[in-house]
């Protein structure tokens, strides 16, 4: 066991939520009382040495976002966390908002502080009711407890923090969709420049920052940069919360040392091993969005850069596992419905292109599909975006583009195998299923 | 602000800090292809097809909301920009109907125009498309069609921003969105129809035009719409001599893209079946049609017997040129009696001025009023009335004073339709025609003179005002009659100050200010 | 060498005369005449026989319908627009149904038309055929001025049995998918 | 004269006056001529019409079509519905023309080819006007054709008719003479300038030097033997009068549009089109008599006219054997000229027509030419043989 938890340090089992007391009494809110003595310059400067990357998926320097804000232009400043936390296989924020949720809001605290916002929204995703109540009632104790509100800590200083329940909606994970669902808009993305650093939410400066980003804060000024440093490589800063799901002996999350584990240490030593004595086949490792790994390029420590090197992303932290029985293409048909479903439509390829990726895959799932077909899926993908392509507003439609291609790079076979054989074996067995039905039904 | 130089395909271009390369394209002569981009509206940077490669930047950049750099090297017409604009082309088009058959659009659509121009010739997407409501009545002037929508959002950006009313939405996600009337909202504004003209496809239809005919075989003209003292700049369609459609002509200087739906919809006068066509001359009681040398002749005795006396209502709705010819036999007669009747016209803060006299400003210039001693429209009713002469007016809104000049001697009615004002009290009729039908030129509430061409011809034997004002004129001993409108202004700029140095070719397509201040 | 001199033949005395040759030209017609040195009987009796038109034959230009008997014309004008001789005038109209649109007057004059084929060529909705239609005459101008139900009439012998592909059928189609994907309203 | 005046008399031989009046006239020389003329006067234009037919349904089986076949049994009342066509046809009259040559041009086209045919003996006792100068009589009526086509020309007030007027003179004129050259070769021969004479000429055998060869020579009596040049001067001739193929220049359509008569329509044109036939036929006739031996046929004709007599029935109110004999005789005559007509015809679909310049080279320094030479190897000829 090479890491001692920071976040979840004093976390309680799944199930319980830390209160105040219990968080006061493990030394909570220390960091907002030594923030509130520093000046808010100082808060960022610490947090920028820390080097802390967001931890939302794309990785940016909270420190270096934090210095956007442009000073004096009369326009209040606003503090977004992102809880919309929606990525499938992603599920290390709801730990920390239903288990240490204290940690959260004085990270929110100390960053509306450094920023200069006196308003925070935790936007949190509408399918976590647990969250949004664990949230609330700590925000209530908070408020009660002089943490948040008109007067915090009896400085005069006013900061306040609202929750703001989502309705559902995966592209409101995107930050600047995120603001336009805060405002109460249809969740569409928007179109930088202005960044929302400049002109957010209501057109004020708006910092926006992942519930994990935001709880590593308080660590931060706690502990001192060196501290936080101490895990982590001059690449990815500090812990990692890590989500492992799939076909896992223990599926759940664990916070590691993002430079001494690797994925397959993920894997083997903290999800158990692939399930059923199987062996591995395909680990995506940053959520759904990002390009899948074969079983043979795991070996990479989980940071950014790493990962970055093996061909994925370490993105929003969800290692989701496949085993040597996965037909990649009941995957992938699984992954396009989903971005089909979330494409918010506003822009061209994004709206158009995953309707048209996910009847291709479904194609040839059905083994409908020619050979043909396989190209043509890869030609589409290219038609809609990718990393280098910038044809859309956010990054929706690359990230069903990631995923496609990279299961046509290193699984193609799976694809050939399902337009020979008449649909993958999920599909067949299902149609196999139906006719037995339908010949019961006339027998 | 200082200015930014930067390369576009290779020329250089010299812009404001600020401006977007769309618009630094622009300035050259380039128009990098756009569907959700309008300069009249904020920058949405959904269609993705105005993409351009930036030298330094690893991705290809909407050039809508990209804004200049000093020293930007730009492509419009690169390997990599033409590539992504093809690929966005073909998505556009994979779940549109392409039903351009039945599509109004078709003719000045911007799908077409790109699909012809980098657009593929064939279709990679082979699986039903994606079908959403068609002709669903968004109101009695607009009918959408969402499968043609391109979801460019320009319809509830313009709505939002100019009009000011949120009354459309988009519904549902992804590829089954769509446009819609929002929810407990109603399509109301006075300028929805501006959604039409700005749908760069043909999902936005106007109910009025719908399947009247394809705009390729209209006969577009410039013109000035004639329903407020704005005078916004329009283009008149006309087909089979029939005025079919007004659309927003731009104009910065005076309505920029839009016009409302009233002065766009206020073309049934112009087809009316009580349009006149002959002269006519009351005989026995009844209205006899005659040749326009009687009626000339018939017209100039009864006002040269008139003399000072006659009461004269000249109308705002007539050009310059007719005002000034008018005001001249006027003057000849030595009559005091004149008078512009009023024209009420809803106002609003976007265009509509509040008066539905498209030439009041010009009449006011012209002092088209009661001279000293005379009486104006609004002592008409009091007493007897021995002769009048309403040019390019009726009073049919005013029975008591058709009351009145019912017992008139001599009445002289210049106008186009065969108003009850005609039926009743004229003794001449000359028929003149509408503004869509004649040269000449209109002053608006702004003091900007702007050209009028004709559009349709008139029906029968009806002559332009200003040649039956010219030739009654010339009876009447006040000159020559002109011999064409332009004719006409050149007499005006050379008698009003205010009008000096203006001839219709010098008018140009945006009109030019008169000089107000020498006229006040 | 600007141009070349050729000498003509010498005509001997009996081509001089030009008798033998006459005599050889009769006696060639005569053969002729008598049914020895032709085939008498190629001119086909024109009413009661007829000529086995080809494949690619250009007679009266014709609306068609599809298999279930809508007219497939949706009166977008294309073949108006690209008629040479401007034969073809159309009105449209607003329909019920699947599709919105469809002549309201469809004329084509046949006096004008001068069977190009261009309206077929152009035609986006393959709603429009040259027939194999060409016994056209009428007494008066108006009475060769085709109307919809008429040029309708011509050609509805173009229908299926003659091999017009119309396995489209759109009203069916657009109407099945929609019904499908669930649209309604409209 | 003979039988018939008598038999037709006695076909109105009940009282009255009227009968009375109509035996003097029946009894007098002129009832038997009238009788021809009315028998003539419309078999020539039913022969016209069997012509047009003819020629219609002859070039096309040359050119190997059907040709008209709808109007009665192979067509042959075509010709009716084309003169039902032209009478109701609009009749236009340019409003530039002369009118009254105008209208005068089509009927002199018709009336000169009718009267000719008076002149020529369709039998041995059927003709009628048995002229002493008949073929003088023959060719001076025959000559007046021209003018109508001269008048048709210059009325017409309009330069393709003109044009084709006037080469249409100018070409009958020049061929005129050699015509006339030709036929005096044959008169020579006959002695005779009356047309029976020389029918009768031809059918009695060679006399040389006023011994009668045998009956054998009859066989070769036929002046067509005896004048074969002058036989094909005339014809050639012929053709070139009737404004044949290949000489057909008055109307060449190719370069004047349709010649003298481009102005005409309706029934003008129709006339136009009747003299032209009757032209042929007058000329066929003329051929038929001086050449071919009009009605005799080496003796035969008499020879079946006794057959027949002899098995027809006793002369009753009709001279059967008289009648028979007319019919016999008109019968070999129309036979030989309908055979000509047919050569016109043949001829016309099978030759391309003349270059002008040719044609009156070939009028002036060759035909004529040799109808001069012929007729002065005739003349010696004829002075050595008697």
């Amino acid at each position: 066991m090479p890491l001692a938890p920071r976040l979840m340090k004093d976390a309680p089992p799944i199930g319980r939520r830390q209160t105040h007391d219990e968080y006061v009494a493990a030394g909570g809110y220390d960091a907002l009382q030594k923030a509130l003595g520093m000046k808010p310059e100082e808060i960022t400067q610490q947090v920028l040495e820390a080097g802390v990357r967001g931890r939302g998926g794309a990785g940016f320097p909270a420190g270096r976002k934090w210095t956007f804000v442009p000073k004096n232009t009369g326009k209040p400043v606003y503090l977004a966390c992102n809880a919309d936390e929606s990525e499938p296989g992603c599920f290390k924020d709801r730990q920390i908002m239903e288990r240490v949720p204290h940690l959260l809001i004085e990270g929110c605290v100390i960053a509306c502080r450094a920023i200069g916002a006196q308003s925070a929204f935790i936007y949190c995703r509408g399918e976590y009711p647990h969250s949004v109540r664990a949230l609330e009632e700590a925000l209530a104790e908070a408020r009660a407890a002089g943490k948040v509100g008109n007067d915090v800590l009896g400085s005069g200083w006013r900061c306040d923090v609202w929750v703001h329940k989502g309705a559902g909606a995966y592209i409101c994970g995107e930050e600047t969709g995120l603001l336009s669902s805060i405002e109460g808009g249809r969740g569409y993305p928007r179109i930088k420049p202005p960044f929302p650093a400049v002109e957010g939410l209501w057109g004020c400066p708006t910092i926006i920052n992942n519930v994990e980003t935001l709880a590593n804060v308080p660590v931060i000024v706690r502990d001192g940069v060196a501290a936080f440093k101490a895990a982590g490589d001059d690449d990815t800063t500090g812990t990692r919360l890590v989500g492992i799901s799939g076909h896992v002996e223990r599926p759940g999350h664990v916070e590691i040392d993002p430079a001494k584990t690797t994925i397959r240490e993920l894997i083997e030593v903290h999800a158990g091993g692939v399930w059923k004595g199987r062996k591995l086949k395909a680990v995506i490792p940053g959520g759904s969005s990002v390009p899948v790994l074969p079983a043979s390029a795991i070996d990479v420590p989980f940071t950014y850069g790493a990962v970055r090197n093996a061909g994925s992303l370490a993105g929003a932290a969800g290692v989701i596992v496949m085993d040597e029985t996965t037909c990649m293409v009941d995957a992938l048909v699984n992954l396009m419905q989903f971005y089909h479903h979330e494409s918010c439509g506003q822009c061209t390829p994004c709206r158009e292109g995953t309707g048209w990726l996910e009847k291709l895959v479904t194609r040839i799932w059905k083994g409908e599909g020619a050979a043909r077909d396989i190209d043509l899926l890869d030609s589409v993908a290219d038609t809609i975006g990718g990393a280098q392509a910038g044809k859309t507003i956010c990054f929706l439609a690359d990230s069903a583009v990631m995923p496609t291609k990279s299961f046509l790079k290193h699984f193609r076979a799976d694809f050939v195998r399902a337009v020979e054989e008449g649909g993958s074996p999920v599909w067949r067995a299902r149609a196999g299923q139906g006719a037995r039905a339908a010949a019961g039904a006339h027998g | 602000m200082a200015d930014v130089k930067l390369t576009i395909d290779g020329r250089e271009v010299e812009v404001p800090r600020g401006t977007t390369v769309i618009q630094a394209a622009r300035k050259l002569g380039t128009d990098v292809p756009h569907y959700c981009w309008h300069p009249g509206l904020k920058v949405a940077g959904n269609c993705r097809i105005c993409l351009v490669e930036v030298e330094g930047m690893p991705t290809v950049q909407i050039s809508c909301n990209l804004e200049v750099r000093e020293g930007m090297v730009v492509h419009t017409e690169s390997a990599k920009a033409k590539q992504a604009r093809r690929d966005v082309m073909e998505l556009l088009l994979i779940n549109h109907p392409l039903d351009c058959p039945i599509c109004d659009q078709a003719g000045e659509c911007k799908l077409q125009e790109y699909s012809f121009e980098f657009g593929s010739d064939g279709s990679r997407f082979q699986f039903p498309k994606v079908h959403k409501p068609k002709h669903v009545r968004f109101s009695e002037k607009v009918t959408f069609d969402a499968e043609r929508c391109i979801l460019c959002t320009r319809c509830v950006r313009f709505l939002d921003e100019v009009a000011g009313r949120d009354e459309l939405d988009i519904v549902n996600r992804g590829d089954r969105n769509e446009i819609a009337v929002a929810r407990g909202a109603e399509l109301t504004s006075p300028y929805q129809m501006n959604i039409v003209d700005i749908c760069p496809v043909g999902a936005l239809t106007s109910t009025d035009f719908r399947f009247k005919s394809r705009v390729w075989f209209l006969k577009q003209t410039r013109t000035v719409c004639p329903s407020c003292s704005r005078g916004c700049n329009v283009t008149a369609g006309a087909r089979w001599n029939r005025l079919l459609r007004l659309v927003p002509a731009e104009n910065q200087a005076v309505n920029r893209w839009w016009m409302c739906d009233d002065g766009r919809l206020a073309i049934g006068h112009v087809g009316a079946d009580d349009r006149l066509g002959a002269p006519l001359v009351r005989k026995d009681g009844a209205l006899v049609e005659t040749t326009w040398d009687e009626a000339l002749r018939a017209a100039a005795d009864g006002l040269r017997a008139a003399g000072a006396n006659l009461l004269a209502l000249v109308s705002a709705r007539l050009t310059n040129e007719e005002l000034f010819l008018a005001r001249r036999i006027l003057d000849a007669l030595g009559t005091p009696h004149r008078d512009v009747k009023p024209r009420a016209w809803e106002r609003d803060e976007l265009l509509r001025t509040g008066d539905g006299n498209p030439n009041a400003e010009g009449a006011r210039i012209l002092g088209i009023a009661p001279r000293a001693g005379g009486r104006g429209l609004a002592a008409w009713g009091g007493s007897a009335i021995g002769a009048a002469f309403l040019c390019g007016e009726d009073l049919d809104d005013r029975p008591e004073l058709l009351d009145a000049l019912a017992k008139a001697s001599f009445v002289l009615v210049l106008d186009s339709r065969e108003t009850a004002t005609v039926k009743r009290v004229a003794t001449v009729v000359l028929p003149g025609v509408t503004s869509f039908e004649k040269d000449g030129s209109f002053t608006n509430v702004d003091g900007r003179v702007q050209r009028l061409l004709p559009v349709v011809s008139a029906p029968g034997d009806a002559r332009p005002d200003w040649r039956v004002l010219g030739e009654l004129g010339a009876l009447l001993g006040c000159g020559a009659a002109p011999r064409s409108a332009d004719e006409a202004l050149r007499a005006l700029a050379a008698a009003e100050p205010a009008f000096a140095g203006l001839s219709l070719g010098r008018l140009g397509a945006l009109g030019r200010e008169a000089a107000r201040e020498a006229a006040r | 060498m600007a141009y070349v001199t050729v000498r003509r033949r010498e005509l001997t005395f009996a081509e001089r005369l030009y008798l033998p040759s006459i005599l050889k030209g009769m006696a060639h017609t005569l053969k002729h005449f008598v049914g020895a040195g032709g085939r008498a009987g190629v001119t086909m009796q024109y009413p009661e026989e007829k000529w086995q038109l080809p494949s690619f034959y250009r007679g009266v230009p014709s609306l068609v319908k599809d298999a279930d008997g809508r007219g497939k014309c949706v009166a977008c004008s294309l073949c108006e627009y690209v008629c040479p001789p401007r034969a073809i005038s159309i009105v449209p109209k607003s329909i019920e149904g699947v599709v919105e649109k469809a002549p309201e007057v469809f004329d084509i004059d046949m006096l004008r038309c001068i069977f190009c084929g261009y309206c077929e060529e152009v035609c986006p909705e393959e709603a429009i055929f040259m027939s194999k239609e060409y016994e056209i005459c009428g007494e008066t101008r108006e009475e060769l001025v085709f109307h919809k139900e008429r040029l309708y009439e011509i050609g509805a012998t173009l229908g299926a049995d003659a091999g017009v592909p119309d396995a489209e059928r759109k009203w069916a189609k657009l109407a099945r998918e929609q019904g499908e994907q669930g649209v309604t309203g409209g | 004269m003979n039988a018939l005046p008598v038999l037709l008399a006695e076909t109105v031989s009940d009282g009255g006056v009227w009968a009375s009046v109509n035996r003097t006239f029946v009894e007098s020389r002129w009832a038997y001529p009238l009788l021809l003329v009315l028998v003539v006067g419309n078999v020539v234009p039913l022969l016209v019409s069997f012509l047009v037919w003819a020629e219609r349904r002859g070039s096309a089986l040359i050119q190997d079509r059907l040709g008209p076949n709808r109007v009665g049994p192979f067509g042959l009342f075509q010709s009716f519905a084309d003169l039902g066509k032209f009478l109701f046809k609009e009749d236009v009259t340019p409003g530039h023309v002369n009118k009254v040559l105008y209208c005068l041009a089509p009927a002199i086209a018709v009336i000169p080819p009718l009267v000719a045919l008076a002149f020529v003996p369709y039998g041995r006792n059927v003709m009628m006007a048995d002229v002493d100068t008949g073929i003088l009589a023959c060719f001076a009526v025959s000559s007046l054709h021209v003018y109508s086509v001269t008048l048709g020309g210059w009325a017409s007030n309009s330069k393709f008719p003109l044009l084709g007027g006037v080469r249409a003179t100018a070409q009958m004129i020049s061929y005129e003479i050699a015509l006339g050259v030709s036929a005096l070769a044959v008169l020579m021969v006959a002695g005779s300038l009356r047309l029976q004479d020389v029918v009768l000429h031809q059918a009695d055998g060679w006399t040389v030097h006023g011994e009668t060869l045998g009956a054998w020579s009859r066989f070769l009596d036929w002046n067509v033997v005896k004048q074969p040049i002058g036989a094909i001067v005339f014809l050639i001739a012929g053709f070139a009068e009737t404004n044949r193929h290949p000489f057909d220049m008055p109307e060449a359509e190719s370069e004047l549009a349709a010649g003298y008569h481009t102005e005409y329509s309706s029934m003008k044109f129709a006339l136009f089109f009747l003299g032209e036939y009757a032209a042929m036929i007058v000329v066929s006739a003329l051929f038929t008599t001086l050449y071919l031996g009009g009605w005799t046929l080496f003796g035969l004709e008499d020879v079946l006219a006794d057959w027949v007599r002899s098995s027809a029935p006793e002369a009753g109110w009709i001279n059967w054997a008289q009648v028979v004999e007319g019919v016999l005789h008109s019968g070999i005559f129309f036979t030989k000229t309908l055979a000509l007509l047919f050569v016109f015809i043949w001829v016309r679909w099978t030759l391309p027509r003349f270059r002008y310049d040719q044609l009156m080279r070939l009028g002036w320094m060759r035909l004529l030419p040799l109808s001069l030479a012929w007729l002065a190897l005739t003349a010696v000829g004829v002075g050595i043989l008697r």
